[in-house]
């Protein structure tokens, strides 16, 4: 009975749930990388994603849209939310990092500093924007979440295969850009050794703010896509997040490609045991595993280096 | 002739621990010069103080007659200083292509000339160009560290230690080098242990003792001075 | 031939002519903007501007759902920006006349203090101060309102010994605990347990003293557990376990109804009582006979701590936190200490835990959050990491200041609006004084030498499993 | 003179003297003409409940409001002042706020705790002051087993509502299996145990699930994705009716899930659910067909709700949320008591004496309390979703 049953209905499920995490997770690993600093703010960067992708859906959508033009509002949507994202996480970097670094303060108060932007920020949402959910218009017909297709026995909803698309592409557009672009380039140098990667001519400073905008963008574009199904609140952030961290230091934090493994793997090992267990203790599975691979692997899945190859 | 970089009764502290007192260094143009010293006399923080990695308490550090040791790191690189720091520090999880692309991080445009240059200079880089620089022996990470920071051009190259931990065919080849980039125009700050070596290929030295230059001269001068002679060129009192 | 060198100039004497050459940071051939960009008193200024504006947003009105902009009209496009624009003046030109005159600055301040400066490391005058500040907190309580004895017990004196606890791990030891709350429950809910509020219980009930050492054993216990695998991690990882940890706990306090209660919590928990050779006291409603057993169990452990901090241990704990590769090269036994400030700051939540659940007499899962732990975190920071003063000050000026708030709204002040706050004091605080108001004085030497490029000031990038 | 000389040498307490000195000012000022009283509302107006609070602490505001103009109850003798005291919804945080209100001496009655954790760590306190508590929205059955005299309610304890839906749900629904969802909350669990309960002893099978609340919805610290989960979950388990005890954010997302993953059954909730907000997070097309119980009566039907309607949002900036009636019910009902009293008879334990007898006309019902402080006539009503609207489809069997 227990996971045996439906079993390709749950891995569905975790592996929908899985995209967003690593799409969330890839901001922290980036981070981490080029700071080995836990960037406790990253949610808010998730939920600014949320609201700019719902306020411009909002202002565009008409009667709901049909075919290309649902394609093209999400396409809208996601390029709102990474934008959104983007300058949330660059002006997060400018006044509560850059500071702090040009003191070359102590690692744990940039983590107050995080946690004290974090606040403001969430809290400033809940002040402007209400404190109670609003839900992103359809862009499809009658519900963003219908079923698009069967298989295995699993129905698959049309918001799945977003979530899936949007994701795949955006990852794999991240691995080019940080295997072959300068840009990339310099965030792995800097991440590896940054003091000689200043000796080389890399502006540490820029390379650490493009890191922040990299994964505020794709934070953001998660953030949309995560509130096209679930509305959008100012507390969004807080629990996605808090995973997509789990599944980052999952798969190795620091390591891009970890990211997105720690993240589908988590999806994925926390949907399938709700077949039998009581939901509520779902995040005492995710956590519980977490434990068990950092005692057995403390480097995470795939080791924790912002390399282009594990 | 002027003196392309020139460094001025230079103090740095680290906290409360003096590094370096009164430091007064010239290189001209076209030179190699050797900075001599034992380990913690403040050899590399010298270079480190040129690159603009570590602010000087006092005094100050001029290229061409402008003050540079204020300005930060990537942009001294962009001026014209190339520094191949102390243990190679090769980004290893990068390939050798990826290393030397690097190198040349400041500069726009094609770079095809310039890798055909290196690669000209180490052929065996060519060899390992796909490779990941932690996959090279010591030598090669070495040759390494010296094309990477030949991508950015620099009218003035700083090495630190090229020397260290290679076998003497290695450290031959390597000095042998040195001596070409010097011809090819680029000039040199070299930092070496190997005291005999460096004289050698070297037009002047300085001798730092305790953060302080003891002894500037001719490097034949040097060579020739008992007092060297006894410290670092390992030979006894006569 | 051999080139003259020439004449080097007498050690740090500036070349004559090099300060007028001197390249600014933005470097040569820059577009005007762009200069002006570079401009020091430029950035300063839209710094002031841009900070005064926020200012002038938060404690603007409030916008709605319907409306997402008007909060943001209503406080920019609004009489009272002007405000906000003249302070950011004000602001800017105070700043630019204190850079002026910073060398006047500096001989005013060293001026005025001086005196402290002399007395504060004169132990008689310190230990002085400590005396009358305990006088202070001895006596002053009996002269306030119930509320503010409330707030003295629950909101500054709890807090102020779970700051104390965390400041042993975080602190001393440099180890990041995100789940420092799980041992505040384990306290609370020990309590609950041998005094037989619990749905599940012994045949026979515990005074709540007697339950002080076994909620303390408890939480230990815990903390060893805990303690023992994860500690070899590297800081972030041990942040992260312990994070889930903490979140583990309090979803089995809620979930697990029939032993815990389960979301209802538990009610009914005794107060404190004493029964011995004809004494009989009980800790009632009131207030006071709280607030000075905890006083006392506070000065009590701040002893200890102190002179741990002094001892063997504190000096171990001092390597691990500078360098722990160093510190197990020579022969210290890195995971013993880690595990023993683990389990000493878990113990002193456990026995806040049991504080609370006496008072209070009733607990439920919901306090016991990740949302808690960050808090207790922030109050050690803030006050100054390893600091006991700065972890005790840090905690009451923290847990007083949304009280004071409470009954004095300053400028319109919203409850709802507290965390926006809190939240930019804490980046604020960070960017002006990153070490805490109160630090230590190694942890200030540790800080200015990290400053210096020397060494890092926390235990968050070295592991035991790195160095294996 | 001690004290003084005490501040002077704290200087470094600076903190703890500044808070001294604001003590003066708390001293409650009587006016010679018309006597001023306060009325406090203790509820969670920061921190993750904010909502819920705000949606009560802006209709408590707004009944004192209207007391002093003059338009619920004429002119009054007196004038009202209104005290908001935050707890966080937090049992830790409570008994500061109930010290904060019980300390100043002005305060007449309180409306709340929201909370029943609150209730239980606050309790003791305001009893020990006499100081009437009116909880809207507090509704775990024991809140009313500790004799405290002082406390009343002015919604059906879960013990009133569980059975009420669990009749429904077997008889009226004929369900002979259910699947029953709480959200982890102290109120929704409460209320789930007794559906449970009640639903197994009438014959039908009962599958119990806690999915906890979410960070969605701000109270909880459950993930959203995991309803997709609980959906299928509860799809296969192929019952024809699903009972969820919670509040209306979290239903409407379980209900779109529920809906998503091709589920066929029938949804009920419980009052926490009883919010237009339902209906438009939901959408119409998912919440449809969707039952809903309340021990209130449709506010709908009520020519007074309207107003209120429109002068709540015009306060608070957002509309009428869970509980906002049920709050201005409790103020208007301490309004009457007040007003009945006088002047002259206004203290705080002849509010709470005379609060044991009132009975007042409010929007959500006719206040009348039970001895215990429950209140009385606990009639639980059935609302249906309709074409987008909830109507109230009458009394429960």
């Amino acid at each position: 009975m227990c996971f045996t049953q439906n079993f390709s209905q749950y891995l569905v499920i975790g592996l929908a749930n899985g995209f967003l995490y690593a799409l969330i997770a890839l901001g922290y690993t980036l981070v981490y990388g080029v700071l080995q600093l836990i960037n406790f703010a990253h949610s808010e960067v998730f939920m600014s994603g949320g609201f700019a992708g719902y306020f411009v859906l909002q202002a565009v959508v008409g009667k709901q849209p049909h075919g290309v033009m649902s394609v093209v509002m999400i396409v809208l949507g996601i390029a709102a939310g990474a934008l959104g994202g983007g300058l949330v996480a660059f002006l997060l970097e400018r006044v509560a990092y850059r500071p702090l670094r040009r003191r070359k303060a102590p690692k744990l108060a940039f983590l107050i500093s995080a946690i004290g932007a974090s606040y403001f920020l969430y809290n400033l949402a809940g002040k402007e924007f209400g404190r109670t959910s609003l839900s992103v218009p359809y862009i499809f017909n009658g519900s963003n979440s219908g079923i698009a297709f069967t298989i295995f026995g699993a129905q698959v909803q049309t918001i799945y295969v977003i979530w899936a698309v949007a994701a795949i592409v955006l990852l794999v557009s991240l691995d080019r850009v940080v295997a072959k672009t300068k840009l990339g380039k310099g965030i792995r140098a800097v991440a590896e050794d940054a003091e000689t990667a200043s000796l080389m001519g890399v502006n540490i400073d820029r390379v650490i703010s493009q890191a922040f905008v990299l994964g505020g963008l794709l934070g953001g574009a998660a953030g949309f896509l995560f509130g096209l199904n679930f509305g959008v609140v100012y507390t969004m952030g807080f629990t996605p997040a808090l995973k997509a961290f789990t599944a980052a230091v999952l798969g190795g934090i620091g390591n891009l490609r970890g990211a997105m493994l720690g993240g589908l793997v988590l999806g994925v090992a926390e949907s399938l045991p709700l077949s039998c267990v009581n939901p509520a203790w779902q995040d005492v599975i995710a956590f519980g595993i977490l434990i068990v691979v950092l005692l057995f692997r403390p480097m995470g899945l795939l080791g924790e280096r912002l390399g282009r190859s594990a | 002739m002027t003196a392309m970089l020139r460094l001025g009764g230079v103090d740095v502290r680290y906290g409360a621990i003096p590094a370096l007192r009164g430091v007064d260094i010239e290189v001209r143009e076209g030179e190699i010069v050797a900075l001599l010293g034992a380990n913690g006399a403040g050899k590399t923080t010298t270079l480190r103080t040129i690159s603009g990695l570590v602010r000087p308490a006092k005094g100050y550090v001029a290229l061409d007659g402008k003050r540079i040791d204020q300005v930060s790191p990537h942009r001294i690189v962009a001026l014209g200083i190339g520094h191949v720091p102390e243990g190679r520090r090769i980004f290893p999880r990068m390939t050798v292509l990826e290393n030397l692309e690097i190198g040349a991080y400041r500069r726009r445009g094609d770079l095809r000339s310039d890798l055909q240059h290196i690669f000209g200079l180490f052929p065996i880089l060519e060899q390992r160009r796909e490779q990941n620089g932690g996959t090279l022996s010591g030598g090669e990470q070495q040759m390494l560290a010296i094309g990477r920071a030949l991508m950015s051009r620099p009218q003035l190259l700083l090495l630190d230690e090229p020397s260290m931990g290679l076998a003497p065919l290695v450290v031959e080849a390597i000095f042998d080098i040195i001596e070409r980039i010097r011809d090819e125009g680029t000039t040199i700050l070299l930092v070496e242990q190997n005291a005999a070596q460096a004289l050698q290929l070297a037009d002047r030295g300085y001798v730092l003792e305790n953060g302080s230059v003891v002894m500037a001269d001719d490097a034949e001068a040097l060579l020739g001075d008992e007092r060297v002679r006894v410290a670092y060129l390992g030979e006894g009192a006569a | 031939m051999t080139t003259p060198l020439t004449p080097a100039p007498t050690p740090g004497a500036p070349l004559q002519g090099t300060d007028s050459l001197l390249l600014e940071p933005s470097g040569p051939g820059r577009a005007p903007w762009q200069r002006l960009l570079a401009n020091e008193d430029f950035r300063r200024a839209v710094g002031c501007l841009a900070g005064f504006l926020v200012l002038a947003v938060m404690t603007g009105p409030s916008g709605s759902q319907g409306a997402p902009t008007s909060g943001f009209t209503g406080s920019l496009f609004n009489l009272r920006v002007f405000w906000f624009v003249g302070l950011a003046a004000v602001l800017w030109g105070a700043m630019t006349l204190r850079r002026r005159y910073s060398a006047a600055v500096k001989v005013w301040n060293d001026k005025a203090l001086a005196l402290p400066r002399r007395l504060l490391p004169d132990t008689r005058v310190r230990y002085g101060a400590y005396f009358v500040l305990l006088v202070f907190a001895v006596v002053y309580p009996m002269h306030i309102s119930g509320f503010w004895q409330e707030v003295a017990v629950q909101q500054i004196g709890v807090y102020v010994l779970l700051a104390i606890g965390l400041n042993v791990v975080v602190g001393y030891a440099g180890l990041l605990d995100l789940g420092y709350v799980a041992f505040y429950a384990i306290g609370a809910y020990s309590a609950a347990f041998w005094t037989g509020a619990m749905p599940v219980h012994l045949p026979f009930h515990l005074n709540p003293f007697w339950t002080i050492p076994l909620a303390i054993l408890a939480a230990m216990l815990a903390g060893v557990i805990l303690g023992v695998p994860t500690l070899r991690l590297r800081g972030d990882y041990l942040a992260i376990v312990t994070l889930g940890f903490g979140e583990i706990i309090s979803i089995v306090a809620q979930n697990l109804t029939s032993i815990t209660g389960g979301p209802g919590g538990v009610l009914g928990i005794p107060h404190f009582s004493v029964h011995l050779l004809g004494v009989h006291y009980v800790w009632g409603l009131g207030n006071l006979p709280y607030y000075y057993l905890l006083l006392g169990f506070v000065v009590l452990i701040l002893i200890f701590f102190h002179s741990l901090e002094n001892s063997r241990v504190g000096r171990a704990w001092t390597a691990i936190r500078e360098d722990e590769v160093a510190a197990q090269a020579s022969g210290i036994n890195v995971l013993k200490y880690k595990v023993m400030a683990f389990s000493i700051g878990a113990s002193t939540a456990g026995f806040a835990g049991v504080m609370t659940a006496s008072q209070v007499s009733y607990i439920e899962p919901a306090d016991f959050t990740y949302q808690l732990s960050i808090l207790i975190l922030v109050l050690v920071i803030f006050g100054g990491m390893g600091s006991l003063p700065g972890a005790v000050v840090g905690a009451a000026v923290l847990q007083w200041f949304p009280q004071f708030l409470r009954l004095h709204p300053l400028f319109g002040f919203q409850q709802q609006d507290l965390y926006i706050y809190l939240g930019a004091l804490l980046v604020v605080m960070m960017i002006f004084r990153p070490e805490g108001i109160l630090p230590s004085k190694r942890r200030k030497r540790e800080i200015g030498l990290a400053e210096h490029g020397v060494g890092s000031a926390d235990a968050m990038t070295t592991s035991t499993a790195e160095v294996q | 003179m001690q004290n003084r000389l005490l501040r002077k040498l704290a200087v470094p307490a600076v903190a703890v003297a500044v808070s001294a000195l604001s003590l003066g000012a708390t001293a409650a000022t009587a006016a010679a003409s018309a006597p001023t009283y306060t009325i406090a509302y203790e509820g969670p107006l920061s921190g993750g409940n904010a909502q819920l609070g705000l949606n009560m602490k802006f209709a408590v505001q707004l009944a004192i409001n209207q007391a002093n103009a003059g338009r619920t109850f004429g002119k009054l003798p007196f004038q009202l002042k209104f005290l908001p005291s935050d707890d966080q919804g937090s049992a830790t945080q409570s008994p500061t706020a109930a010290q904060q209100v019980i300390g100043d001496s002005s305060v007449m009655a309180v409306v709340g705790p929201a909370f029943s954790g609150a209730t239980k760590a606050a309790e003791p306190l305001y009893a020990q002051a006499h100081l009437a508590t009116v909880s809207p929205s507090a509704t775990a059955p024991e809140l009313a087993q500790h004799g405290w005299r002082n406390f009343f309610r002015v919604v059906a304890d879960d013990n009133a509502q569980g059975p009420a839906d669990a009749t429904f749900a077997v008889k009226t629904l004929k369900a002979k299996t259910i699947f029953s969802i709480d959200d982890g909350s102290a109120y929704a669990s409460g209320l789930a145990t007794a559906f449970d309960n009640a639903a197994k002893k009438m014959g039908a099978k009962v599958t119990h699930q806690t999915a906890l609340g979410t960070t969605q919805c701000q109270a909880g610290t459950g993930n959203v994705q995991q309803y997709s989960a609980v959906a299928t979950t509860v799809k296969d388990s192929k019952a024809p009716v699903t009972f969820y005890a919670g509040y209306y954010c979290d239903f409407a997302l379980l209900a779109k899930s529920l809906r998503a993953a091709g589920y066929k059954g029938t949804l009920m909730s419980d009052d926490g659910s009883l919010d237009p907000h339902y209906v438009s997070e939901a959408g119409a097309k998912v919440a449809n067909g969707t039952f809903i119980s309340c021990a209130c009566a449709d506010l709908s039907k009520s020519a007074a709700a309207a107003p209120f309607a429109k002068q709540f949002e015009a306060i608070a900036h957002f509309p009428v949320g869970t509980y906002s009636a049920e709050a201005y019910d409790a103020t208007n009902t301490i309004i009457s008591v007040m007003k009945q009293l006088g002047p002259k008879g206004i203290n705080r334990a002849s509010i709470v004496n005379a609060l044991h007898h009132v009975t007042y006309k409010g929007l959500t019902k006719v206040v009348h309390f039970q001895a215990n402080g429950n209140i009385a006539g606990t009639a639980v009503y059935i609302y249906h979703v309709v074409k987008g609207k909830i109507v109230e489809l009458g009394l429960a069997p």
